[in-house]
């Protein structure tokens, strides 16, 4: 016991001194990081397709049209070309910020991109900050009382929603709220440029159906989380100094039970900005799910590659944002 | 006003596990007087730990805790617990033996050591946080009020266990407990805390419960030394005397069984045969009678009684060592 | 030559949107608008399965289904002359007349007076003509180039013009009707590269604002050539691709009208949800077909032992809850309807004999069913697959794929056993034609029976109604013993809406005519 | 011919932010029979030396020399046989062992890998169950998870003199345990150094331990000897002033015996960069301006121990 727990404490005396070199380093390590994983996912977008049935020109010239049509169409994109060829060609452009023009709707795949990327992103902030606010009270108070009613009612809800697929979900949500009392719009989506209200009147059911999806992995992940910083030893200390339950929940609990949390949130972020499709469909909401959904049957290489950059890029963010965050919750985790 | 501070009788503890219960205490009697020293020492499983958990109300979940706490002629059992925790938080401060563990990682320790006494003495937070200075002062932490905003990581093992102490002491207690306070500490700086927390205890007049597996360390800074065996305290008296003159069978073989830093190389240790027992598969009778030299066939029906062979001394045995004959004599 | 690969492409369409489906029981028959008088004003939104992706040039009317383009088109452009859901019957729109020549070589096509495009060109004999030659040009890549293969156009006046067809053929109203109905602006189609995102028409209705995948707005058009029409003054259409989804917005109140898809099931809820139902049964439908050019269908005794190993009456329970089993490939409604059906009844014992004979013969019948992933397609699928593999000597396996593949390996390669398609047949020119006869364009069967192509060729060269009566029931009789194709379900095409809106008339495959729907006050 | 030598013993290890050097330029030999103690506070280096030794994992640079083979920077293939020479017991000897195998299995296991057959190994492993405490026919079958902290040590100590080994290496062994089960272990491995001629490499930060067990000691800072020798020498007579407050911090089971000379004070300087000159010189109550600039070299004293202090002479008695 006693050695051990001295080495323990002797390796977390050790901090580094030289930050500026290993924030660069970092920086740089983390651009490269990104460039690979850009390179790659966009590469693999480009094969994949190359991989499906079917080409992008007897898609757009539909099933009458001659060989010979196809072959002229597919010259002219450039898809007889070979995959590394065309895929260097993209680049070129992407690099640019041309990332070219859809086959479906002929519309530049950037400005496609930008309509897109608020809805989505709308709803999957909106239902990660709903699933949080649902799972951390929630967690906290069902950790802090262990095995009681409570706890086995949220515990059993949330495994309970875990096992329901979103779609089902949505379709609940949309007979209660919807069908039956009317309170919601079933379907459909209004801009934030028709007004904030309006705008959150259209969103609310599908944020809801996302963040019940969504909830029981934070519930589940916190609580957990909680219950074993609950048997720190600072709680105890905080305990056994006179402080109140809620305070040293707030204060001394939560934060330090939070880690793993933020890297699931951050996970889930991803998924659901391109994953959402679901229920994007379900609600017919014109964002980047429902978008990808068209894209990939009807083979529009562009709009997909469009959609792959965007979604590599936006984890790579997110990335960079669940440090920060880790560093602004640990402060051991700043390079001071 | 009494002289006595803290009075624990009958204390029992309970867990309950998967392989039968537990019996953490099996029936503790503990006196503390206003500015006394006690030494509570034990090897692993003797229920020291959780005796001094018991006194400042913390408790393993799922544990069956009956006895009475009195502190300063209160009876905290009687009490609602909110204010047995108020008084308990205000009255006893408690160091843990891991000052990494002890201290929340991720919170200032300004705010650490000032919200107690927020909380408790309802003082502002800038009256805390001057308090704090003083204190961080006090018990040798340089340069304190910068320090007030840093994280326990900022700090060395010696000196984390210094803010553990003036956490412990911000409310201003009249006990304080030192759970196996510097067992994960160097040798040098345990030495510096053990002179620190002398030197407090001094300064302040305050009566302290000093915990530990180590008899070296309880030996020199106490005034009295209680031996836990098994859940009970064996023997208990003034320090020099229990050390001088063990009436325990176990006491005396665990003296016997320290290496000595005056021995002569090589000199063979007196052991003790056996292992220390396991809590859930403890007998009737006396906890130690199986690895005992002196243990007889009555040993094993019933836990001996407390007894007073001598003024300010208890003892739980049957069989005796003639300690008087057999004593040790000072270098 | 080539035509309706179209109907291949709507079945995919069709397929694509299908989903959920609930229970419903028997369905009921459609109800009928209130009438009353045609009241103006209102703003209806219209709910549609799928985006109109690559835009809307009549040139490129792929997607004849009308949860898709065909509702867009008829809207923006209107029709020249519609043929009428239920019966195929052509009645005149922006067009006053379409009459042939005795042996039907020539037809006469002539315009009302006065109409022009919304840019203010004139919707004149050009006007059609330049559509009809771009759609003919190679270069343009129609998927209609087939209907008008080997066909000029000569110019009469403003407003007639004569269509010179290769071969004759006394049915091509009809073609015309479905195909061919929509003319845009030639203005608008030479100098806007991007025509197809901002079509000009003559329609009563002109596009105002398109927000891909979430609304297409269109205001009342001003000039349009009828006194009084449309009522409306703004039609909204919106996508959404759960057809439960699509009758939840009208029953809310949210939408007018939505166009569920080629699941009847749906037509239950709606009535269900207190929505009406216009419909339009027709013959024709979902069919089975078989490769008749691949083992094991190759063989005749394969195909009649699936007939007859198949209770159709069972199967459109199961797949279809709602809907109802087919009598003929004629709509009940057609003059072509039998007095009595033609179609077996199911005899598992006859069935497992011929499977028998099969593998006595080293024939054993083990095949794929290759389907789009779709509700209807692949619930389909598996009900084959477990009512076949009860009898011996029959092995079933299920090939689900996506549209591309589908498109792929059954329409472009014919490289499969048994799927399957959806064709309307309102009459039985052109669709029932080219589904059957020799080298059809969606006779992906690869069948060929001269007896029936003789059969189609007089029927399409006849106007007496009996002497084609007789010629369609010749084909219904030899398709029901070769079984090239087999229809497991009726078709119908419907619409549903809230009471307030009227004036719904179905078209073609089951588009509405947009200048006559009206809102009740409410 | 020393038993074993080590030489100018170097061992970096990489940590986030930077280089530790845990053992810097440490020399030692080792004789027959002889119980070598490397004591000194939590970084010192001392389990690190001890491990380079055993080539788990092996030194940076310098020579480690059994009966003057070098070991240090071959191959493990060529120096099995002198490996088997050397055994290590841990601090931790419950971890160490499988908690799912059987105590003969894993007593045996170095004989089998070694290539002994299973009866002679038997024999072998019953033998030293035995001349450990441990009654063979008795534990043999249970499994290790069933054992205390004291008996697993035992089982561990067992499966390393079961190989025969001229040198144990000790890691702590006695850290975790409790005083009285603390001492059986060290009069066992006293037993097992008389019985069997063995020179033990032992580990400890415990004084009072080693000077139980030890005939040399080994004062380790910060990754370097600050003085070695006899173990009377050195505790009644400390040439260095870390080896005085050493000697001075260890609390005595006696009431009448109260901590004598003065605290140190402060704490252990970052290991990433140790002081300039003499590294103790931060906390050395006797420090000069030349001992931030020489190193100091350790230097034979009267009482015959070495010490590396410019002012080894001037330690209090």
């Amino acid at each position: 016991m006693t050695v051990l727990q001295r080495e323990r404490a002797r390796v977390s005396n050790i901090r580094p001194r030289s930050h500026t070199l290993h924030r660069l380093r970092s920086i740089g390590g983390r651009a490269l990081h990104l460039v690979a994983v850009l390179v790659l996912v966009t590469l693999a977008g480009t094969a994949l397709t190359d991989l499906m049935p079917g080409s992008p020109a007897s898609i757009i010239l539909g099933p009458t049209a001659s060989d010979e049509a196809i072959a002229a169409l597919n010259a002219e994109y450039g898809y007889d070309q070979p995959l590394l060829l065309r895929y260097l060609q993209w680049l070129g452009n992407a690099i640019t910020g041309d990332l070219g023009v859809s086959i479906q709707s002929n519309q530049p795949v950037v400005e496609v991109l930008l309509q897109r990327l608020p809805v989505t992103l709308e709803l999957t902030v909106l239902a990660l900050l709903l699933s949080l606010a649902i799972a951390i009270p929630a967690a906290v108070y069902a950790a802090s009382r262990e095995n009681s009613m409570f706890d086995r009612i949220v515990s059993g809800l949330a495994s309970g929603f875990m096992s329901v697929p979103v779609f089902v979900i949505g379709v609940l949500l949309v007979y209660v709220l919807g069908v039956a009392t009317r309170w919601f719009p079933v379907a459909g989506w209004a801009p934030l440029s028709s007004g904030l209200a309006e705008n959150l009147h259209f969103v609310f059911v599908p944020v809801l159906a996302l963040a019940l999806g969504e909830f029981p992995a934070f519930y589940r992940l916190l609580r957990s989380d909680v219950i074993s910083t609950l048997r720190e030893d600072f709680v105890q200390t905080a305990t056994v100094r006179g402080m109140p339950r809620g305070y040293i929940l707030r204060r001394h609990v939560l934060r330090p039970s939070s880690f793993s949390l933020i890297t699931v949130a951050a996970v889930a972020f991803g998924r659901l900005l391109a994953g959402s499709v679901v229920v994007e469909s379900l609600f017919a909401l014109p964002g980047l799910g429902s978008l990808a959904l068209q894209s990939i049957p009807a083979k529009d290489i562009p709009m997909i590659q469009g959609i792959v950059v965007l979604v590599a890029v936006t984890y790579v963010l997110i990335n960079a944002v669940v440090d920060a965050t880790y560093a602004l919750l640990d402060p051991r985790m700043r390079r001071i | 006003m009494s002289d006595v501070l803290l009075e624990v009788t009958g204390a029992r503890c309970e867990i309950p596990t998967a392989r039968g219960d537990v019996i953490a205490l099996g029936g503790v009697d503990l006196t503390v007087r206003r500015g006394e020293i006690v030494g509570l020492v034990g090897e692993s499983g003797s229920g020291k730990s959780t005796l001094a958990k018991l006194i400042v109300g913390a408790k393993a979940p799922g544990a069956r805790i009956s006895g009475r706490v009195v502190l300063d002629g209160e009876d905290l059992e009687s009490v609602k617990p909110e204010t047995a925790r108020g008084i308990r938080g205000r009255r006893i401060g408690i160091v843990f033996q891991d000052p990494m563990m002890a201290l929340n990682p991720v919170v200032p320790i300004g705010r650490q050591i000032t919200e107690a006494a927020v909380h408790n003495r309802g003082i502002t937070r800038e009256q805390a946080r001057a308090e704090a200075v003083e204190l961080l002062s006090q018990v040798g932490i340089p340069d304190a009020a910068s320090r007030l905003r840093h994280y326990p990581h900022q700090f060395s093992g010696g000196l984390r266990q210094r803010v553990t102490i003036a956490m412990a002491l911000a409310c201003d207690p009249d006990l304080l407990i030192a759970d196996e306070a510097t067992t994960a500490l160097d040798v040098t700086v345990q030495r510096q805390i053990l002179d620190l927390l002398s030197r407090l205890a001094l300064e302040r007049s305050l009566a302290m419960i000093m915990v530990s597996h180590d008899l070296s360390v309880i030996a020199g800074r106490t005034h009295t030394t209680a031996v836990m065996y098994g859940g009970i305290i064996v023997e208990s008296g003034p320090t020099a005397a229990v050390f001088d003159a063990p009436q325990h069978p176990y006491t005396k073989a665990l003296l016997e069984a320290i290496p000595r830093i005056d021995a002569p190389p090589h000199s063979r240790l007196t052991a003790i045969p056996g292992n220390p027992p396991d809590l859930s598969r403890l007998g009737t009778g006396c906890p130690f009678a199986a690895r005992c030299a002196n243990a007889q066939p009555d040993c094993l029906p019933v836990v001996p009684p407390v007894t007073h062979p001598v003024a300010d001394r208890t003892l739980r045995c049957y069989h005796p060592v003639d300690s008087f004959a057999d004593a040790r004599k000072a270098p | 030559m080539r035509t309706s690969r179209r109907i291949a492409a709507a079945a995919l369409a069709a397929a694509m949107i299908a989903g959920l489906s609930a229970c419903a029981p028997e369905s009921s028959s459609p109800s009928a608008s209130p009438d009353g008088e045609p009241v103006a004003g209102g703003d209806a939104t219209i709910i549609l399965g799928i985006e109109a992706v690559r835009g809307l040039d009549p040139a490129f009317l792929f997607n004849l289904t009308p949860s898709g383009d065909a509702n867009r088109m008829s809207a923006i452009y209107d029709v020249l002359f519609w043929s009428d859901a239920k019966t195929g019957e052509v009645t005149p729109q922006l067009g006053e007349s379409l009459e042939p020549n005795d042996d039907g070589t020539e037809w006469t096509l002539t315009l009302n007076e006065g109409i022009t495009f919304t840019d203010g060109t004139p919707l004149d004999a050009e006007a059609v003509v330049f559509n009809y030659e771009r759609i003919q040009d190679p270069a343009t890549g129609s998927p209609l180039a087939g209907l008008l293969e080997g066909a000029s156009f000569t110019v009469a006046d403003d407003t007639s013009l004569t269509i010179a067809l290769p071969e004759p053929n006394l049915q091509f109203d009809r073609v015309l009707a479905t195909s061919l109905t929509h003319i845009a602006s030639p203005t608008a189609i030479e100098n806007d590269a991007d025509f197809a995102n901002n079509p000009v028409g003559a329609g009563p209705f002109v596009l105002e604002e398109w927000v891909r995948d979430d609304h297409m707005t269109l205001v009342r058009n001003e000039d349009y050539f009828k006194e009084g029409e449309p009522y409306l003054d703004s039609i909204t259409f919106t996508p959404i691709k759960d057809p439960t989804q699509r009758i939840n917005t009208v029953s809310t109140g949210q939408a007018h009208a939505a166009v569920p898809g080629s699941e009847l099931s749906f037509k239950e809820s709606a009535t269900g949800s207190g929505l009406e139902v216009t419909s339009a049964p027709t013959g024709g439908g979902p069919l089975l077909m078989f490769n008749v050019e691949n083992a094991p269908f190759d063989d005749v005794r394969a195909r009649k032992a699936v007939q007859l190993a198949l209770d159709i009456n069972d199967l459109t329970a199961v797949v279809d809850p709602g809907s109802s089993a087919p009598e003929s490939f004629y709509a009940p409604d057609s003059a072509f309807f039998p007095s009595e059906s033609m179609f077996v009844q199911p005899d598992k014992d006859a069935a497992q004999e011929l499977f028998d004979e099969l593998a006595a013969d080293g024939k054993a019948v083990s095949f794929a069913i290759t389907m789009p992933a779709s509700g209807f397609f692949t619930r389909t699928a598996e009900y084959l697959q477990s009512r076949l593999s009860q009898f011996d000597n029959v092995s079933v396996t299920i090939d689900t794929v996506d549209n591309a593949t589908l498109d792929e390996r059954v329409f472009r390669n014919r490289d499969y056993q048994l799927s399957a398609q959806i064709v309307p047949v309102g009459d039985p020119e052109p669709n029932f034609a080219k589904l059957l006869q020799t080298g059809g364009q969606t006779n992906y069967m690869g069948y060929s029976n001269p007896e029936v192509d003789a059969a189609l060729e007089s029927a399409r060269n006849s106007t007496d109604e009996g002497e084609r009566g007789d010629a369609y029931a010749t084909v219904e009789q030899i398709i029901v013993d070769e079984v090239p194709v087999l229809l497991v379900r009726n078709q119908e095409a419907y619409t549903v809406h809230a009471t307030a809106l009227n004036g719904l008339t179905l078209h073609g495959d089951g588009s509405l005519l947009y200048d006559r729907l009206w809102l009740a006050a409410p | 011919m020393a038993l074993l030598e080590v030489t100018d013993l170097v061992k970096r290890f990489k940590v986030a932010g930077g280089t530790i050097e845990a053992s810097s330029g440490v020399s030692f030999t080792l004789e027959r029979g002889e119980t070598l103690a490397l004591v000194g506070e939590s970084g010192c280096g001392k389990s690190t030396t001890g491990r380079a030794v055993l080539q788990v994992p092996g030194p940076d640079s310098g020579s480690i020399r059994l009966r003057g083979e070098e070991l240090a920077g071959r191959p493990p293939r060529e120096t099995k046989r002198q490996r088997r020479a050397l055994q290590m017991i841990f601090q931790d000897a419950r971890s160490s062992l499988n908690p799912r195998r059987r105590v003969r299995d894993l007593v045996a296991e170095g004989l089998i890998i070694g290539g002994m057959n299973r009866v002679d190994a038997a024999t072998r492993v019953d033998a030293m169950l035995r001349s450990v405490g441990l009654e063979p026919d008795r534990v043999g079958e249970r499994r290790a998870s069933e054992f205390s902290g004291g008996q697993c040590q035992r089982i561990a100590i067992a499966r390393a003199m079961v190989m025969q080994p001229e040198i144990l290496v000790c890691d702590e062994p006695v850290a975790s345990l409790d005083v009285s089960v603390q001492a059986q272990v060290i009069n066992l491995l006293e037993d097992m150094k008389q019985q069997h001629g063995l020179a033990m490499l032992f580990i400890s930060h415990d004084l009072s331990v080693v000077r139980t067990i030890s005939d040399r000691v080994a004062v380790m800072y910060l990754g370097r000897i600050v003085e070695i020798g006899g173990v009377e020498e050195v505790y009644s007579r400390p040439r260095h002033p870390y080896t005085r407050a050493l000697l001075d911090s260890v609390p005595v089971a006696d009431p009448h015996q109260p901590s004598t000379g003065p605290a140190l004070a402060g704490d252990l300087p970052s290991p990433m960069n140790p002081p300039s000159g003499c590294r103790f010189r931060t906390r050395c109550p006797m420090a000069q301006e030349i001992c931030a600039t020489a190193v100091p070299e350790l230097r034979v004293m009267p009482e015959g121990q070495r010490s590396a202090c410019h002012f080894a002479e001037q330690v209090a008695a």
